[in-house]
């Protein structure tokens, strides 16, 4: 049985689709919402590297990196803003995110 | 000459209006009776020289261009004939009488130079109306007496029935002149222009042809005349627009002869006469002014019969009278018709002023089942109010004699059906018009005074600035005939009228001397008849008319309540209106343009805004989940939808 | 030296005043008083120099006098300036009324008077300038611009529900006139010009097209006039706005739809308008009737006189696609004549009002007895609004009749039912403001005209006989512009019949 | 065959720890899951070739990201209790919808196949392997063509520093720490005094 | 890309602002209280850069491996995305010296901010695109955050950053899509590609890739429906950056979308076409409806926002140089608007209360002080797009391009959500001019904001004045030549 590229692209697909989930499905807390967004760039990741892989160019992989370094970097300004978020409701359950509306 | 005879009353009447408070009282008087005599003197001179000069003396007098657009061009200008001659003579004399009576009659009231300032105005725009070379211009006097009309029964502001009664005389107007307008603008279309002149001499090339009229197709000429008609069943208080003319005696009674006896109501007569070029070529037109004619004279005459207010009796008296010459113009009678309304001015004008004199002396009192028996107290208006009779009921020499009888025997000579008709109706009305008129007399002058102390105390006979004018004008009640039914309906006819009035056929007043002897005398015997049970039930058997009224109450009520036209009208037009318009303002622009308009727009747009409010519920997962469908959407659309 | 730009400097002139009157420093009532003075000066010196136009304009001539020309915001768009027979009385009846409005609330606007003042300036600048575009894009902004000032001036100095009025004005007007900004737009796209005389002499539309321009552009001006049923607005504005604000809405704002109708829709769109010159009478009867009868029912002064110049605007919108020579400038005279008619309601109704503060009509009567002065001139528009021969008024409605009566005989009905409401509704509001017996205390106390409110009737009063008695003198200017109008037209409308009939026996065969 | 086996084992671990990173109750048994999918990523890059990339992975990943996300969980101290009810309404309607979307996802990947089209417009091609390592290849390109890149990478990195510092660093009062300048200047007679006490009085 | 090493003097505004942050945040760091010395350098700095900017670049150029692009496009958007960016530490300056928590991170962080833009605009390549996307809007999620001990405006950077960080992963899945069927991430390359297809379409993944990336970018412009985010955040963030992000990030973020629609895109316009013309219809109608219940101020710009870029998608929508001219113009046009009017929101201050935002106690500032409700007014009218404003033509230039590709429905509905607008833009007025006045607000006494805001109010005013106007159009003209091949 020959792994194609689509199973790649597939195991991305459901991690995607799983990460949106888990964004909008999400009512406990935001930790979870911010996982979920690393869940979305690891997916986006596997299809760089897949097309990367079976095209033979270094671009996606590269590409790759840059989206690491970024998601680390998103990650601690997420986790900042939680944390003073935090410090002001002392809860970060999604449902109580809900100062602002209308 | 003519620019002064038309343009002096409204100098005088604008020095009186505008001035009046540096004038004075005294000045504005001077001022517009001097003037109107003045304007009267030169009306004469003209008359004298236009119609009774042998030869054509008639002028037209360029004053002004007016509204020019396109091929549509209107002159200010006068037409001078016969015709015009007549009526200049006419509404000049009773004009500058009434105007001196009005010295007299209006020296209470605090505002006497509004009043003589009116009457000017008034005057003015009447010459406007007769001196006019073309169909704009006479709606121009046209609708300008009405004005007049409107400010003078309106006069004692005071009063809701005086200014209801202005308002309905202007409204009900304005319907005729609806007529009027649009037979106008049929002019135009037809003949390119609205100049007498140029229409009359094209008559004859439209024959025949039809007119595309609020989607029927019409005969072109009897649409036109039927239109014109209609404006002069307005003025002229014609059955279906009269009901204006008994309401209007609201206003004084120097007014009521002036306008609505001897000249305003009369446009319609002379606005026919004018257009008989035009009538004559629509012979179905003829027939309807015919038929209409006769009705009114014989409806006014039934109402005139129980009426009790003294004004209104001859009020309806006039009416009846426009009937009279309405008939005459529809058998082709013209000469006739003007001459009635030449007579007519005279005893008329004199029965109006006379019954101002009696109201004057009477306190202000106009109800004749609270007068009586004032002939000994004051004997003047007392006689001068029967010559007034004798002229109107048509006794024998008279001016009404004359006049009368001819309209009557040229419908019986007409031998049309239509002749026949007004033949009988005006008899009939002949009839009720001695009956009428003679109660009047009887219930005014003779018997007990039914009068109050105070009242009866009061009563004196009126200045002589109030007489003056009353002898004048019996004077013409009385010889006017004599003097003129030759040239206006006799032999004299076509040298006097030179022209002025059109005939198609052969001249009807001919063949009316010519009627049989029963005929002639049948009018006559009306009037012997009608003044006999006049003297019957009001001098002999006072107590007839009660047992008449009990026995023949519908009839009587019919009578009394003038045919309930007032009311028909009430319920089939204003209350409608009214109604209509409550309806349109409430539940027209309130409740369906404005609520689904634009208050409904906006409401719908501020639910709107607060279901998008609501969208925006301050949740992160609805967030996301809006960008989730907006992506899947836009996914699915390419995938689905295959690009 | 070319010429002088006189129209942008009339145009303009007012801007300076604005400038003067924001560069007045000082104590409050200092303030006040010098900002009335500079915007009268203000007002009156563009009324001088707009009687340039008055004594050169050439009467001779179809064409655009006065041009100006000159490049504006990238390609297509230019500054254009110029009149014609059509426009330039326009622009004359601006500058006439804005002294008067200005005079009429010289006593009586107490708070914020500056800003009064610069209001209305600005929208003096913002009307001539409507009357003076040569161009689509410019004639829109100074069209739309004008809403600005009116909605302040309604919402500030306005009556108690003032806010609702000043609303339903803008956004009825707003929304009726971007539809007609997506037809320029088209026009611009197929024109590759937004120059109107270019448009008009050159650029013949799509005859399918054309219906859809014509109902934006009619959007547009309908409710601007306003027609029946989008009106409504009118009444209100009317009614809250103060007395100039009234004036200037009945005296030239409503003007603007009738002009926009003559100087877009019949030349540029002339099949389209033939082909829904149905719609048109029938509003327009619809309105002449229906608001007339509404207008018998009134209890508030203004609202009865606004309901009667929706009734008059029909009068216009009739005459306009008459499509002759007399509907035309019978149009135009009526405009005209509303505009010296209507104003002068409006300000009678202001005479009365800043005595009383009421505008209800069962508070007063009997003035007649401490007012006669007031009477006679409420009279006299009383009776030239009726159509009065002799009267502005009458020299356009019969024109405009005579117009329509040689193509629509039912229109024609309709049109004269209205006339004799409209004499019904005046004459009963006359009754009962003036006439009567005089009761009330308040109302007895009520002075006279003084000298400054004679001062703004007097011309109102000679202009409207002058008109009505002699209307050579404004008709002479419109003679040769209408008739290059009609021409245009009918030849417009042969082009037209041609083709179709060519394309008919195309598919016969 | 062995590359598919090692491949679907992958793959159904990384897809099942992401559905336990979803809807685990635990905070903490979502990282935890999170960093196994993670590895298993890495795994599946390291069958793909990409060796460097599966490395940096799992180093910053699981090394300094996930940890840093345990760090915030611990740290916050969240009540991981109920999930509170009358919240899911949307449940199905959002599943659906994302299960459409995943569909077509699948749909649309599933159609890609390397096109003439595609070999043209490569910019940088990978090296042979016997040739270069996949290291070394991204090294040579990463600080040449990428450059560009590679220094916004760093003014990221260097705004993700300023930003937690920002919001997170605060001085506080009552925090100990040491001054040494203090302990040096520190004298006994700041520190004790002798007190004389009264028999029987208390101090 | 002979050269080994790059052509740095088209970038040189960007290596500039780039050094230039650091050297702040150095001077921050190392000098005691330097905030003011920090943001007035900061103003100076970015000054520079426009200067550097604007005389570095004529014509088309590219370096970076081509992944960096100059033109006269970018050059005027940068132009736009350096001017706002100044007003807004200007801004910043007036408003933290009040409301105090002054911090010197701030500016460092806006010049960050700034610089991500600029590589945005200048971005020709999806990588350079998402590079420059997260220095920028990593920045702005710390912004948002920034009054750190304030529950909103911790809520405001909490939600920007969960749905930011959403977004760019959808962005990013789009990127990898496109990058997988083109086989290219830079622009030109995949223009190359897209155009040797010929007459058969492109793959459907580059399509849908195509589409992510549309959803990426128009969560950074919040048009419709990803626009979620843009009420909260306005609201909850400090009115400064509420201002900042309200101009220029958009700026920079509309600049990007065009570029990637009419570069790599171009020949694909048929099908990105429907989707923004989705997303511009329901911009324009949201943004236009959902404000008008709004009570607080900065809220209602918000969705104003949202609607004004409903109306700059327009002029991309026709696909052509005349509509990108339009989203130029209207963009310059609103910056203006935005920009003043947010000088003046900061302005509601009264003395115990602090700031104040209710639309409400606007009531009677007509009053109390003419000339700052005199301002407000022209700004609302502007916004509102009623002549003779500049905000009139700015819808103007936008609507004339998508009537003339024939798009009259799509104008019809633009000019009716404009009027359904004005209906919230003249309640301000209505409440300023016609209600009774509310207590008074404390005079605006810093020159720097009176100055912006008398010259925004001056140019809104003036721009019919063609000596105002030609430069700006004349600007977007060749900026729009230069991107747009036609």
């Amino acid at each position: 049985m020959e792994i194609g590229i689509e199973h790649y692209l597939t195991v991305a697909a459901m991690l995607f689709t799983l990460g949106v989930f888990g964004i909008f499905l999400n009512r406990k807390n935001v930790i979870t919402i911010l996982l979920s967004i690393e869940l979305i760039l690891l997916s986006v990741n596997i299809n760089l590297v897949a097309f990367s892989s079976y095209m033979g160019d270094l671009v996606g992989q590269v590409f790759t990196m840059l989206i690491l370094t970024v998601a680390a970097a998103e990650a601690s300004i997420g986790l900042a803003i939680l944390v003073v978020y935090f410090r002001n409701r002392g809860s970060i359950a999604v449902e109580d995110i809900h100062l602002m509306k209308g | 000459m003519y620019q002064t005879i038309v343009f002096l009353p409204l100098v005088a009447s604008i020095i009186a209006g505008l001035f009046g408070r540096q004038v004075g009282d005294r000045g504005a008087q001077i001022v517009t009776c001097g003037a109107m005599i003045i304007s009267a003197v030169l009306s004469w001179a003209a008359f004298y020289q236009v119609a009774l000069t042998p030869g054509d003396h008639s002028e037209h007098v360029q004053v002004l261009s007016w509204i020019v657009s396109g091929d549509f061009n209107v002159n200010w200008a006068f037409q001078i004939d016969t015709l015009t001659a007549v009526m200049l003579v006419v509404v000049n004399t009773v004009s500058c009488l009434v105007h001196i009576y009005s010295v007299g009659y209006m020296s209470h009231d605090p505002h006497i130079p509004r009043f003589m300032s009116y009457l000017s105005l008034f005057t003015f725009a009447m010459l406007m109306l007769v001196t006019s070379d073309n169909f704009v211009q006479m709606f121009f006097g046209w609708e300008g007496v009405g004005l007049a009309s409107y400010l003078l029964i309106g006069f004692w502001y005071k009063k809701p029935s005086a200014c209801a009664a202005a308002i309905k005389a202007f409204v009900v107007n304005r319907v005729g002149d609806f007529g009027f307008a649009l037979g106008i603008f049929a002019i135009f279309m037809t003949f390119g222009s609205a100049d007498f002149a140029v229409v009359f001499a094209n008559v004859a090339d439209y024959t025949e042809r039809s007119i595309h009229f609020l989607g029927m197709e019409l005969d072109l000429l009897t649409t036109i005349c039927l239109l014109l008609f209609v404006g002069a069943m307005g003025k002229s208080a014609q059955l279906g627009l009269h009901t204006w003319l008994p309401d209007a005696m609201e206003g004084p009674t120097p007014v009521s002869a002036l306008i609505h006896a001897a000249t305003m109501v009369t446009a319609g007569v002379f606005m026919v006469a004018r257009c008989s070029p035009l009538f004559e070529y629509a012979p179905g037109a003829l027939d309807v002014v015919c038929i209409i004619g006769a009705s009114t004279a014989f409806f006014a005459a039934t109402v005139g019969m129980s009426q009790f207010d003294i004004k209104r009796v001859i009020a309806y008296s006039t009416c009846s009278q426009l009937g009279y010459m309405f008939f005459a113009l529809g058998v082709g009678a013209y000469g006739a018709a003007i001459f009635h309304l030449f007579t007519h001015a005279f005893f008329k004008a004199l029965l109006f002023l006379g019954s101002g004199s009696v109201i004057h002396a009477s306190s202000d009192e106009q109800d004749m089942r609270n007068m009586g028996g004032l002939r000994t107290k004051i004997p003047v208006t007392f006689w001068m109010m029967t010559i007034g009779t004798i002229a109107l009921t048509g006794f024998p020499f008279t001016a009404g004699y004359y006049s009368k009888d001819m309209i009557i025997e040229s419908a019986f000579a007409a031998g049309s059906s239509v002749g026949n008709y007004a033949f009988v109706l005006g008899v009939l009305a002949a009839l009720m018009t001695s009956f009428y008129s003679w109660r009047l007399v009887f219930m005014t002058f003779f018997g007990e005074s039914r009068a109050s102390k105070e009242v009866q105390d009061h009563v004196h006979e009126s200045p002589q600035v109030m007489l003056v004018p009353l002898y004048i004008l019996a004077a013409g009640a009385l010889f006017a005939g004599i003097l003129f039914s030759h040239q206006f309906t006799g032999d004299g006819y076509e040298e006097f009228w030179a022209g002025s009035l059109f005939l198609l056929g052969d001249n009807i007043m001919e063949a009316a001397h010519h009627v049989p002897a029963a005929v002639v005398a049948s009018p006559f015997v009306a009037m012997v008849i009608g003044f006999a049970l006049a003297w019957y039930c009001y001098i002999y058997r006072p107590e007839t008319p009660g047992k008449f009224v009990k026995s023949f109450k519908f009839a009587h009520n019919i009578s009394y309540n003038k045919w309930y036209f007032d009311e028909i009208y009430d319920a089939i037009f204003v209350r409608p209106a009214m109604a209509l318009g409550q309806f349109f303002w409430k539940r027209g622009d309130e409740e369906t343009i404005d609520r689904y308009g634009p208050d409904g727009v906006s409401a719908a747009v501020v639910r709107m805004a607060a279901r998008f409010k609501q969208m925006q519920t301050g949740y992160l997962y609805h967030y996301a989940f809006a960008m989730l469908i907006g992506l899947s959407a836009f996914v699915s659309w390419f995938v689905m939808g295959g690009q | 030296m070319e010429h002088f730009p006189i129209l942008s400097a009339i145009t303009f002139l007012p801007l300076l005043g604005v400038l003067i009157i924001l560069s007045i420093k000082g104590e409050q009532e200092i303030v006040d008083r010098n900002a009335k003075n500079a915007a009268l000066l203000t007002t009156v010196a563009t009324f001088l120099f707009s009687m340039v136009l008055w004594f050169s304009f050439d009467q001779t001539t179809a064409e655009f006098q006065f041009e100006e020309n000159a490049q504006w915001l990238g390609g297509g768009i230019s500054y254009k300036m110029g009149v014609d027979g059509i426009s330039v009385l326009f622009v004359l009846l601006t500058t006439f009324i804005m002294p008067l409005c200005i005079l009429c609330g010289w006593d009586t606007i107490k708070v914020r008077v500056k800003e009064y003042m610069i209001a209305f300036l600005l929208l003096e600048t913002f009307m001539i300038g409507v009357f003076c575009s040569l161009d689509l894009v410019m004639f829109y902004v100074f069209f739309e611009a004008g809403l600005i000032p009116m909605f302040l001036i309604i919402g500030v100095w306005g009556g108690a529900n003032r806010v609702y009025a000043a609303y339903k004005l803008f956004l009825y007007t707003l929304l009726g006139s971007v539809l007609m900004l997506v037809a320029m737009l088209y026009m611009y796209d197929v024109a590759e010009s937004t120059d109107i005389p270019y448009i008009i002499q050159n650029v013949v539309f799509d005859s399918k097209a054309q219906i859809w321009l014509f109902l934006a552009f009619f959007a547009s001006f309908a409710v601007k006039m306003p027609m029946w049923p989008v009106h409504t607005w009118l009444p209100d504005a009317h009614v809250q706005a103060p007395t100039a604000g009234s004036v200037i809405l009945a005296g030239i704002l409503l003007k603007m739809g009738g002009y926009g109708f003559l100087r877009f829709s019949l030349p540029m769109f002339p099949v389209a308008s033939e082909q829904l010159a149905w719609l048109i009478y029938l509003l327009s009867c619809i309105a002449i009737v229906y608001t007339s009868l509404v207008a018998l029912r009134q209890t508030d002064m203004k609202k009865l006189i606004a309901y009667s110049s929706v009734a008059h605007m029909g009068f216009v919108t009739i005459g306009i696609f008459a499509f002759n020579v007399q509907g035309i400038e019978g149009s135009i005279i009526v405009m005209l004549a509303h505009g010296f008619v209507a104003s002068a309601l409006f300000l009678c109704v202001g005479v009365v009002y800043d005595r009383l503060h009421t505008r209800d009509i069962d508070r007063y009567g009997g003035l007649v007895h401490n007012m006669p002065k007031y009477a006679l001139v409420f009279m006299f528009f009383t009776m030239a609004s009726v159509g009065l021969p002799g009267t502005a008024n009458f020299v356009g409605e019969v024109l405009v009749l005579v117009g329509i009566f040689k193509v629509s005989t039912w229109t024609t009905f309709f049109a004269l039912t209205g006339v004799i409401l409209g004499a019904a509704y005046m004459l009963y509001l006359y009754r009962r403001v003036v006439f009567g017996e005089l009761t009330k205390d308040d109302v007895k106390a009520m002075l006279d005209m003084d000298k400054r409110e004679i001062l703004i009737f007097a011309p109102l009063v000679i202009l409207t006989l002058w008109m009505g008695i002699y209307p050579s003198t404004f008709m002479d200017f419109i003679h040769v512009s209408v008739d290059n109008l009609v021409t245009q037209h009918e030849a417009a409308m042969a082009t037209y019949h041609a083709a179709t009939e060519t394309l008919a026996n195309a598919a016969g065969h | 065959m062995v590359t598919a086996i090692t491949f679907y084992i992958l793959a159904a671990v990384l897809v099942t720890s992401g559905i336990m990173v979803v809807f685990s109750k635990n905070p903490v048994h979502s990282v935890l899951f999170l960093i196994l999918a993670f590895f298993n990523a890495a795994g599946l890059f390291v069958l793909l070739g990409a060796e460097f990339v599966a490395m940096i992975l799992v180093i910053v990943y699981v090394g300094a990201v996930a940890v840093m996300f345990l760090f915030v969980v611990m740290m916050l101290d969240i009540n991981f209790a109920e999930l509170r009810k009358g919240v899911m309404e949307y449940l199905w309607v959002g599943l659906l919808i994302g299960f459409i979307l995943l569909l077509e996802m699948i749909f649309i990947v599933g159609g890609w196949n390397m096109t003439d089209g595609i070999a043209t417009t490569i910019t940088a091609a990978t090296p042979p392997i016997n040739e270069v390592t996949n290291t070394e290849a991204i090294g040579r390109i990463l600080y040449t063509d990428n450059i560009f890149l590679f220094q916004l990478a760093g003014l990221i990195l260097l705004v993700a520093m300023i930003g937690a510092i920002v919001l997170t660093h605060r001085k506080r009062d009552g925090v100990k720490k040491q001054n040494i300048g203090d302990q040096v200047r520190r004298r006994r007679d700041d520190a004790y005094e002798a007190i004389d006490v009264k028999p029987g009085s208390g101090i | 890309m002979n050269d080994i090493f790059p052509n740095l003097a088209i970038a040189y505004g960007e290596i500039f602002l780039a050094v230039g942050a650091m050297v702040l945040l150095m001077i921050g760091v190392f000098k005691k209280n330097s905030v003011n010395l920090v943001s007035w350098l900061s103003v100076a700095f970015i000054a520079v850069a426009l200067f550097l900017t604007v005389v570095s670049v004529s014509g088309a150029a590219f370096t970076f491996n081509d992944m960096f692009v100059a033109d006269s496009f970018t050059n005027f958007m940068k132009i736009l995305v350096l001017v706002a960016a100044a007003l807004a530490v200007i801004m910043s300056r007036e408003f933290f010296k009040l409301e105090g928590d002054d911090r010197f991170e701030f500016p460092v962080l806006m010049v960050l901010a700034t610089l991500g833009m600029m590589v945005m605009v200048s971005a020709n390549d999806l990588m350079a695109l998402y590079m420059g996307i997260e220095l920028q809007s990593l920045a702005l999620y710390v912004l948002a955050a920034f009054k750190r001990d304030s529950e909103k405006s911790t809520e405001a950077g909490l939600k920007y950053f969960v749905l930011g960080a959403l977004s760019s992963g959808i962005l990013l899945y789009g990127c990898s899509l496109v990058y997988g069927f083109i086989g290219t991430t830079n622009f030109n390359a995949i223009a190359m590609a897209i155009g040797n297809l010929g007459d058969s379409s492109a793959p459907i993944g580059a399509i849908i890739g195509l589409v992510f990336v549309l959803s990426g970018l128009a969560f950074k412009v919040s048009a419709v429906p990803f626009h979620m985010w843009t009420p909260d955040v306005y609201e909850g963030s400090q009115t400064p950056v509420t201002a900042f992000f309200s101009v220029a990030p958009k700026v920079a973020a509309l600049a990007l979308l065009a570029r990637t629609l009419y570069v790599p895109f171009g020949d694909m316009s048929a099908s990105w076409g429907q989707v923004v013309i989705f997303m511009a219809i329901a911009s324009m109608v949201l943004g236009s409806f959902a404000a008008i219940m709004q009570t607080n101020i900065k809220r209602l710009m918000a969705y104003s926002s949202i609607g004004h870029v409903g109306f700059a998608l327009l002029g991309l929508i026709a696909g052509n140089a005349i509509g990108l001219r339009g989203v130029m113009i209207y963009m310059t046009i609103y910056l203006l608007m935005n920009v003043g009017m947010f000088v003046c929101i900061m302005s509601m201050r009264r003395k115990e209360e602090g700031m104040v935002e209710d639309i409400s106690e606007l009531s009677g500032l007509a009053q109390n002080h003419p000339a700052m409700a005199l301002a407000i007014s022209i700004f609302m009218f502007s916004l509102a797009g009623v002549p003779p404003l500049a905000g009139f033509f700015a819808k103007w230039y936008v609507i004339v391009p998508i009537v003339t590709e024939g798009y009259y429905t799509l104008a019809t509905i633009a000019v009716l959500s404009s009027v359904v607008g004005a209906y919230y833009y003249i309640r301000i007025v209505k409440i300023m001019y016609f209600d009774e006045p509310a207590e008074e607000f404390i005079a605006q006494k810093s020159v720097p904001m009176k100055l912006i805001a008398i010259a925004a109010a001056f140019l809104v005013v003036m721009f019919v004045v063609p000596q105002i106007s030609n430069p700006v159009l004349s600007g977007a003209e060749s900026a729009a030549h230069s991107l747009s091949q036609d």
